[in-house]
């Protein structure tokens, strides 16, 4: 789901380093607000590592295998600070594995972190509301990347009419990430749920 | 009797090229207790995994019960041997502690009822009773281990593999964990354990085997801990115990069979009493006090920084 | 799961080896960007050429870039199939409906060429200098303290957490467990991803705890000794120069 | 003497409540030598995390050098204390080991100069010179352990406590290990050293504590051991050599200071020895039996099982 480099045009690539840029300062600045960042900076480093690692993971579905994506779980359990999350695990990625290009960062973080953070919200809103973690967990792990998938197309689109078809294959190349991230981020959450609930965005507020 | 283990030849590098295993070869019966000692990193860890199947040997190097583990079903597999990693953190995955000892079974594809049956049975056997519902990650290190080693009996292996079964217990638990293990291996089940813990070695093994990439050495405790320069070369140790009884020798001590534990320096020190009248003398004669000296030397480590 | 090992033959001797780690970056960071934005397939491959040319000064194994370049090349081959196809333009083969056009093999072999192309200078970049040091340079270069430390440490995290994460699994499979992608398989991997979050979240805390022992106070404690040498900006100014003319030598000529 | 570490009644709960630490008083001079034991789940670590300010106490609980920790300035804390903790990946967590071990100096403000003169000592206290670019992740366990020392011993602090020093590690890296500690202790500083190994205690130990979420009781190793009821009550045990001497005692054996450790009994015997005119008598008498099985189980863990 990462672009390479040599995909995307200049004006894509500078949008996506800019918005990537203040989003990062936001939400290091809304983290920093409640809490001491410097006690946070270990924790979201190796709470990043743990995503790293599991996103190494291969799932096989017939012939190929997925990689995980983890971008709804990271923003149910990081909040906010899943965007610096994301863009360190993807600056990780390209410079250790070559997964997305290195120019191309700031397009694929805007692309995994935004539906984190909508994914963070959808959880907290949804928990407020009484539904249950579980199923509430399944739709944010499906949700984010069915919302990163069209912000994949609208960015390829966006850099040239010749990619529309591709950024359609593209999307509907992540239906069945959908569903295994949807099924997978549903058992964690129910894991954590039962386990270590403070490690979800619940009761926080109150 | 029956071989429950045989190796032949087994030699395995990392995927990186660093040689870990060389030729191993080993044979051991059903119903032995046998102990593995080694410096650290000898390749323990990465041989237990051959055991059982879940790394790969090349053609037919390792039989369990006669029969090569990569020929053997999934099921079958985890049914012979069953292994107790070090860190039971690793080990326990699940919301539950049923849901952990209830895994083996499940993947085994037992009917619900069985699951239940094994997963009561086999937490009965680590005194766990009605720890069902509780959550490992809350449990104490000590009730860690004993889940963890539950979740393997609940296969009811044949051969059980222990990986340090008592690394990080504190003594009361150290001794509680040995005792069930032997009652394990007293009910027939063949048990190999990995461990530094020289002082409980005595107590868990019949035969010792030393591994440092390959088999170093082979024998009876007593055997092994007798050979000093294969204990220096190997950055081992021998019992406390047995290294008193050496330094009694020099003051006059006689006895045949020099004790591993206290448990047997107890009963050694009566027989020896007894065969000789009732009376024992402990003397300093001339040479005393250099073969003391002698005896201490040859147990020292050198210390040598550099590994 | 291998473990990253883009440093490992950051100990070799070549030129590139020797280049000042921040001027390094900055000069591979130019070409890189310059290179990706080539519009022409002449062009872009005489950016390949210039790749292909300091991997050769660099002296890395061919199998390290290769085994990359192929991951690279065959995640973007898709493209070569689809856009001839979807693409508009001038048929070069036609079979009822379907027609293959020179604009769309265009257009994705630039795309590809670009990609490789930036690719291989990125591993040339990562390849000859170790990964701390590519760090350290990043903060010499003021990239933000919160930002390098996040780098840093997940980094040396990462190998601890696969270690970690390879003794879970080892002891599922050892308990008979295959993975699939049915809902048992999947659930059991929930399982152990929240297993590992869990263990990371407490790691995390007795690394802050350690950290806070010897006196952490959210600064990188670190120490970085770079000096820019005459032979740096010998080898950076050429370098800068040729990516930037790539773009701009119809204007001059 | 001068009072290292004062502690006056340290009271702690975690923040969901459960009480970690009651009540806690102790008082350790400049130079000591102390072991702190206690089952797992104590509390030691979190007792630790007090002494050098990691933990906040309330109102002036503890006084390192008479002075009150809180009220120290980062620098001066970490120069006053240092804390090695059992796992060394918690504790290396820079890139390279010079970055680790650098990371105390740096912090306190040192110059370049100086941070890299104080890497170079500690990593050759515990040697590991020439390690200053290798990567942790490389390292084996023994080496790790030591990086982690050393990391602390770049900050040169008076006061050394170590969560389990010896934990894993095979007979020789730990006698490689204690080796280091005890000439730390030599050269002045205070050590405080947390453990389970009771057989390498008394090499560590001049005063012991036993901690159980408070202080149990307080006194020299022999003091503590030959306490059964407070071992059997928290889990502990007694070296073997010490208990063996209690059964030789039963033999008619007459010493009066029981050894702790191998190198004692050496030196308690032929002290007895040459007492008793150069001959000591071992005899079965008629209470023999049955006073040695009343020591045997003395201390005997009864095998209860839910803790």
């Amino acid at each position: 789901m990462h672009i390479s480099d040599g995909v995307l045009s200049p004006a894509v690539i500078t949008a996506g380093w800019a918005i990537t840029v203040l989003l990062l300062l936001a939400t290091l600045w809304w983290g920093k607000r409640d809490v001491d960042i410097a006690e946070e900076i270990p924790k979201i480093s190796v709470m990043t590592g743990a995503f790293f690692v599991a996103s190494l993971i291969h799932v096989s579905i017939g012939p190929t295998s997925v990689h995980l994506v983890l971008n709804g779980l990271l923003g149910v359990v990081l909040g906010t600070l899943a965007y610096p999350a994301i863009f360190i695990g993807l600056v990780l990625q390209a410079l250790l594995f070559q997964h997305g290009g290195i120019t191309s960062i700031g397009v694929n973080v805007i692309n995994m972190g935004i539906p984190a953070l909508i994914v963070y919200g959808v959880f907290k809103k949804g928990y407020s509301t009484g539904i249950n973690p579980s199923i509430l967990g399944t739709i944010c792990g499906s949700m984010a990347v069915l919302i990163s998938a069209i912000m994949l197309a609208i960015v390829l689109i966006s850099t040239g009419e010749e990619f529309t078809e591709v950024a359609y294959a593209a999307a509907a190349a992540n239906i069945p990430i959908m569903i295994i991230e949807g099924i997978l981020t549903g058992s964690v959450v129910t894991f954590l749920l039962k386990v270590r609930p403070e490690l979800l965005p619940i009761n926080k507020e109150k | 009797m029956k071989e429950a283990i045989c190796v032949k030849g087994l030699t395995y590098s990392y995927p990186d090229g660093t040689p870990a295993l060389g030729d191993i070869n080993i044979t051991i019966n059903e119903g032995e207790k046998i102990v593995i000692i080694g410096p650290n990193g000898a390749g323990k860890t990465t041989f237990f995994l051959h055991l059982n199947g879940t790394l790969k040997s090349q053609d037919n190097r390792i039989l369990i019960k006669g029969k090569d583990i990569n020929g053997m079903s999934n099921s079958e597999r985890i049914r012979k041997v069953g292994i107790v990693f070090q860190d039971p953190d690793d080990q326990l995955f699940m919301p539950t502690i049923f849901d952990d000892v209830a895994f083996g079974p499940i993947n085994m594809g037992m009917p619900e009822e069985e699951v239940k049956e094994r997963v009561k049975k086999a937490l009965s056997k680590v005194g766990l009773e009605g720890f069902e519902e509780r959550v490992p990650h809350n449990l104490s290190y000590g009730q860690k281990k004993r889940a963890a080693l539950a979740a393997v009996l609940s296969m009811e292996p044949e051969i059980l593999i222990l990986d340090e079964p008592t690394a990080n217990l504190d003594p009361k638990s150290r001794a509680d964990f040995i005792k069930v293990i032997n009652n394990l291996n007293k009910e027939g089940i063949t048990t190999m354990i990995a461990m530094h813990d020289v002082n409980a070695l005595p107590d868990l093994a019949d035969r010792v085997y030393v591994l440092n990439k390959g088999i170093i050495a082979e024998g009876s405790p007593m055997e092994i801990f007798s050979d000093w320069d294969l204990l220096k070369d190997n950055n081992l140790e021998a019992p406390d115990i047995f290294k008193f009884f050496k330094v009694l020798g020099c003051f006059g001590y006689n006895c045949e069979d020099l004790p591993l534990s206290l448990d047997e320096a107890v009963e050694v020190l009566a027989r020896t009493i007894e065969k000789e009248n009732g009376h024992v003398h402990l003397h300093i004669h001339e040479h005393t006090h250099a073969e003391v000296k002698d005896v201490m030397h040859s147990y020292n480590h050198h210390t040598t920084w550099h590994e | 799961m291998d473990y990253p090992e883009i440093d490992r033959y950051a100990s070799i001797d070549s030129p590139i080896h020797n280049f000042d780690p921040r001027a390094k970056i900055i000069t591979f960071m130019v070409m890189i960007f310059s290179f990706v934005f080539l519009d022409s397939i002449t062009k872009a491959l005489v950016g390949l050429g210039i790749a292909s040319l300091i991997y050769i000064i660099a002296k890395l194994p061919k199998a390290f870039v290769i085994h990359r370049l192929k991951v690279v090349f065959l995640f973007l081959f898709p493209l070569l199939i689809i856009m001839p196809l979807t693409v508009d333009g001038q048929a070069i083969a036609q079979y009822h409906s379907i027609t293959i056009t020179l604009e769309g093999f265009q257009y994705s072999s630039l795309v590809i060429i670009r990609a490789l192309s930036a690719v291989t200078l990125a591993l040339i970049m990562l390849g000859t200098t170790r990964f701390d040091i590519t760090i350290k340079a990043l903060y010499m270069l003021k990239v933000p303290g919160t930002l390098i430390q996040m780098l840093m440490f997940t980094y040396r995290y990462i190998f601890v957490i696969m270690d970690e994460f390879q003794r879970m699994w080892k002891a599922m499979e050892s308990k008979g467990f295959k993975l699939k992608a049915n809902r048992y398989g999947l659930s059991v991997l929930g399982n152990m991803i929240g297993m590992l979050i869990i263990k990371s979240y407490d790691r995390a805390q007795r690394v802050y705890q350690s950290m806070i022992s010897k006196g952490y106070t959210g600064n990188p404690g670190t120490i970085v000794n770079f000096k820019l040498q005459a032979k740096d900006y010998a080898i950076a100014l050429p370098m800068i120069l040729i990516a930037l003319f790539m773009h701009t030598y119809h204007l001059v000529l």
